[in-house]
């Protein structure tokens, strides 16, 4: 195993990284910018190097600063927890060049799998099920119309270079899809610095369905069964759970031997996530792949009893994968819900500050990971993610009684500062989503319904 | 945590201090008064608004402007008083005249360099004037040489990291005194 | 939690003082007045808005504004902050030479009755005189009644439960005036 | 289920059980001293009663006033936690008499377990092993003296009426037997009321392994495996763990089938532990029955998925048990730390106080059972637990592993508080524990080399 591995991240992952090495024996280096000098990961590490000002670009995205600290402290490999630089080939190279074990895939994987149009190609010669869609980009908006008029509408325009949910364009109408087809180019061509855009047949009411694999550096892959991430308020998922439910058995058997496949195919190493759209007939399309820990690997932790960060260390050691996909073993169900530091009753409004008052829930089958702690203020320059409560139990019912119990324990209040755990036990309340009948619409009829409820303010 | 606006006053009779500088014995008694007075406020869990400390003939009387105590954060319950965190509240110190030094910071984690090469001369040296924008040094990040530049002008009073020394974002390297000259 | 204002003096005969003085000792005595007042504060149960404290030459005064309670402190405040724990003792209503009321409290959990049997007169009335130990009521737990007694005698100014109502250990029944007929 | 619960208890069980009535949609009563007032279950229950003073014997050992207190807010069953009234028949007798269901075995059966005699004649008709001793109690010196003499030294005299380890004498000279016999008949008699004693062989070394039953009220009864409790200080539990390591599967097995014949012959109904000595060479032998829940039940749970408490009210409730024996699967192993607030430098003199800060540790496979929050006050008044530490790991290696992580992030602070935390780090490093080769000799052992390091204070 390594010495001491720098973690190329901030927040709850950062600590979730740090606490795998403590277990592992491993020290582990932080590094964080000016505002997160208070932060947990910073008084956990056994070391921490100040990177850089609070904006991202000069601290958590700034390549040269991360591997210089890494090398100053003579760590010998690099965590980069999900999101920031997870999946930047460049940064996977930077490390291998400069000495450091990169804790992810291969640079040319990520590289290989981040081009949303090869990756498609890819898994579709892998055999994987993909939805009616063009597998190269559509340079023009004319050969992009007649191939949307094929396969039929609606269609779905995005990025080559996109990716969670960012740079899409729904087409209902034939005659839109040029105006359509150019606002993405010009939008991926702003986020992402390339314009080629792919079309296909857009699914209303959809489940997003991820498969966990793990892929050792000898080609044994295993998955470690289906999430449900489909409660979602624009693409940012809210609730995640641990099997996926209201799918037949054998569906959620096929689309873990399809990630398995499309692993293998794409000579995966690591830890990552094949996402898939699931329709109303359980069909299912290959979405993308996330080359990264994602942030619900928790609830996969929980019912298998299998430490996915561990395994990542493992993997990037070289060392063979402990189990086979025989040994893998689901028990129960798991949710997890993410506590951000924003208001619902105004959009979502992030609301960071001083958490006066801070306790997180506790007690049997509950896990929360969290950067928070009394006293600390949560800084307004990163992500609202505050906490992840974790539960597990025996059925997917018991588990969500188990979650409206441990979220109503939730004590956090700070001048300012609100919380999303009253919407969350609203969605675990809700009818359509205790029976699984839920799609991704859910969370706008749930915020319909309270904005009915409360008095204009 | 400002707790509100202090208000210190030192009252002593002319008379007296005359006479506490000919035995040499009242200003160590004014000191004696002063220690005390910190000292209690540091032990005191809730700040007063009004402290009166006499010994003699010297007396402090401090007052402080009443404002709303907000909900202590549990961090603040960390033994931390209004003395503690405003040590400026000593009411026998004069205000400062003199500005403080100024920093020049690390622009990035990496390696910092006093000349643009081995066995050249160094860019600057204690007692040199520097320019506002005038290059100080390098910081070496991934083979990137980054400049470390003056932000303003005045008179190197020290170098605060050796040469080749491994330095953190935001370290101090030089400090600059505006230069009288 | 009784709220009441406290107001502590201490005082010394001066002339140990006036020796120490002489003796260059007064840094001692500073510290023996500040370490009384300390000391003071540390054992009154409820902190006070005013604290004067002379010795001689030296002495110390205390005067805490009256805070408005923060909404809802973290528990973890509770009991740090002197003024956080005082609800709203008003500095404007004098300290009252009034004996405050006493109360006779239910012994344990159970049903409150006034009188020793249904129908029968009560043990007591509003206005009644009771001496220490007189029975003035029964509290019924589990089939076992147990007589409530006032602990000192008085005037029963007030019956606080309804007969046959439940009670909590330790909930006031009676309220008691010292008779001063 | 029930409508609602009066939890007879304080503490961290005293939380347990209110969240297990959450999670089963129950209404929760507790109740509290005075100087409970500001305790973690008092501001968590939908109701609480104060019920007296700080003393236990006027408050939580008071019967009538908790009786009262329960038909007062027309609870419909009481759970005692364990201590207290957990195990006092003539407490299940009034809450029957008083149509409340006691969640515990009936007040006849925690009388005949009660006595130890009883107890040993019960299970060794049924069939489990006995250290050789005595069925009755010995009621004359001589005869008790020739009994020893009889089964050979060293003997263990104790209190019919004992139990938890309280009222016993270690003989190992047959010329002081009859000395020690009185005293521990007199001993008896001031602790219990009850003078009557009995011998048996003792043990030296000997391991203390538990088993975990459940029996519902149709006479099913299954096992939830072992768990080891020898790490002890003066008979108090330090460090629990399950399965019980360093001993052959198939003794594993035995002492389960024993527990469970013993269960069935005493007419057991609830969650019990039956308690075992086993020496050397793996021969086991019945000590005694707890007719309650233990303190130690989280580790059984996170290796069998079975949350006992909730299967304590389902059974109460007249629930045959959902589980076969079958169908009961151990995964991994699971450890227990119990966090008291003491001072092992100072012979763990109990150090209650104000909680200033208090962070207990969480991330992947931690549980923390406690009642402590920041600004909590320690009562002084009651035993010294302030939190229970659990975790999980797929080997008893992994699980030592992430303790020790997980200890390290326990922060707590307080004018005078102290904790064990550092002193069960000591343990669970300790070379002899992690081989698992440890006896009840440990802390003794750990104590002596820690005060070698220390300077003498």
């Amino acid at each position: 195993m390594f010495k001491k591995v720098l973690i190329a991240n901030r927040g709850e992952i950062a600590l979730r990284v740090a606490r795998a090495c403590r277990e592992l024996g491993m020290q582990a280096v932080a590094v964080y910018s000016t505002v997160d000098r208070e932060s947990a990961v910073v008084r956990y590490a056994d070391e921490a190097v100040h990177i850089g000002p609070g904006p991202a670009k000069r601290s958590y995205l700034n390549i040269a600063a991360i591997v210089e600290a890494a090398l100053q402290t003579g760590a010998d490999a690099v965590h980069p927890g999900y999101g920031f630089l997870s999946e930047d080939p460049d940064f996977a190279e930077v490390c291998q060049k400069s000495g450091l074990v990169f804790v992810g895939p291969p640079a040319e994987v990520i590289a290989a799998l981040g081009d949303k149009t090869a990756a498609r190609t890819m898994m579709a010669q892998a055999g994987l099920p993909m939805l009616p869609g063009s597998l190269e980009a559509l340079p023009s908006a004319e050969e992009a119309q007649r191939f949307a008029d094929k396969i039929g509408y609606p269609v779905i325009i995005k990025a080559a270079a996109g990716g969670g949910g960012r740079g899409m364009r729904v087409v209902t109408d034939p005659g839109r899809f040029v105006r359509s087809y150019q606002e993405t180019r010009a939008g991926a061509q702003a986020l992402f610095g390339d314009p080629r855009v792919y079309v296909e047949r857009y699914l209303e009411h959809a489940r997003h369905v991820e498969v966990q694999i793990l892929a050792d550096q000898l080609g044994n892959v295993v998955h470690l069964g289906t999430r449900d991430c489909t409660v979602q308020r624009r693409h940012q998922k809210l609730v995640e759970e641990t099997p996926a439910p209201g799918l037949p058995a054998h569906v959620l058997d096929e689309m873990g031997r399809a990630a398995v496949r499309g692993a293998q195919a794409a000579g995966y190493v690591g830890a990552g996530t094949f996402e898939f759209l699931v329709d109303a007939d359980h069909n299912f399309y290959f979405m993308e792949v996330n080359c990264r820990v994602q942030v619900e690997h928790p609830v996969t932790e929980a019912v298998t009893g299998i430490d996915i960060v561990q395994e990542q260390f493992r993997i990037a050691a070289g060392q063979p994968l402990a189990m086979r996909q025989q040994d893998v073993a689901i028990r129960g169900a798991a949710i997890e819900c993410r506590v951000n530091v924003e208001d619902p009753g105004r959009q979502f409004v992030p609301t960071p500050g001083l958490l006066e008052e801070f306790e997180p829930p506790g007690g049997p089958f509950v896990r929360v990971d969290t950067h928070g702690y009394p006293g600390y203020r949560v800084p307004a320059a990163y992500d609202p993610l505050l906490a992840k409560v974790v539960v597990w139990g025996p059925t997917r019912e018991a588990a969500l009684d188990r979650m409206d119990r441990a979220l109503a324990e939730f004590r956090v209040r700070g001048p300012g500062v609100c919380t999303t755990v009253d919407f969350l036990r609203a969605v675990v309340r809700h009818p359509q989503f205790r029976s699984a009948g839920h799609s991704t619409a859910i969370v706008d009829r749930i915020l319909a319904d309270r904005a009915g409820d409360r008095p204009a303010d | 945590m400002n707790r509100g606006v202090v208000d210190g006053v030192v009252e002593e009779r002319a008379d007296d201090v005359v006479a506490g500088l000919v035995d040499g014995h009242l200003g160590g008694v004014l000191d004696q008064v002063r220690h005390t007075a910190m000292h209690l406020l540091s032990e005191l869990g809730q700040p007063p608004h009004v402290l009166r400390l006499r010994a003699g003939e010297v007396s402090v009387e401090l007052e402080w402007e009443v404002a709303p105590v907000p909900a202590a954060p549990p961090a603040a319950a960390t033994g931390q008083s209004p003395a503690a965190v405003r040590p400026s509240d000593d009411p026998a110190t004069p205000p400062r005249d003199a500005a403080p030094a100024h920093y020049i910071d690390a622009p990035t984690v990496g390696v910092f360099y006093r000349a643009p090469e081995p066995g050249a001369p160094p860019f600057v040296n204690p007692g040199d004037l520097v320019s506002a924008g005038q290059q100080v040094g390098i910081v070496e990040a991934m083979k990137l040489m980054i400049p470390v530049h003056a932000d303003r002008p005045g008179r190197v009073t020290a170098v605060l990291k050796e040469n080749g020394e491994s330095v953190e974002y935001g370290e101090h390297l030089f400090a600059i005194a505006p230069d009288e000259g």
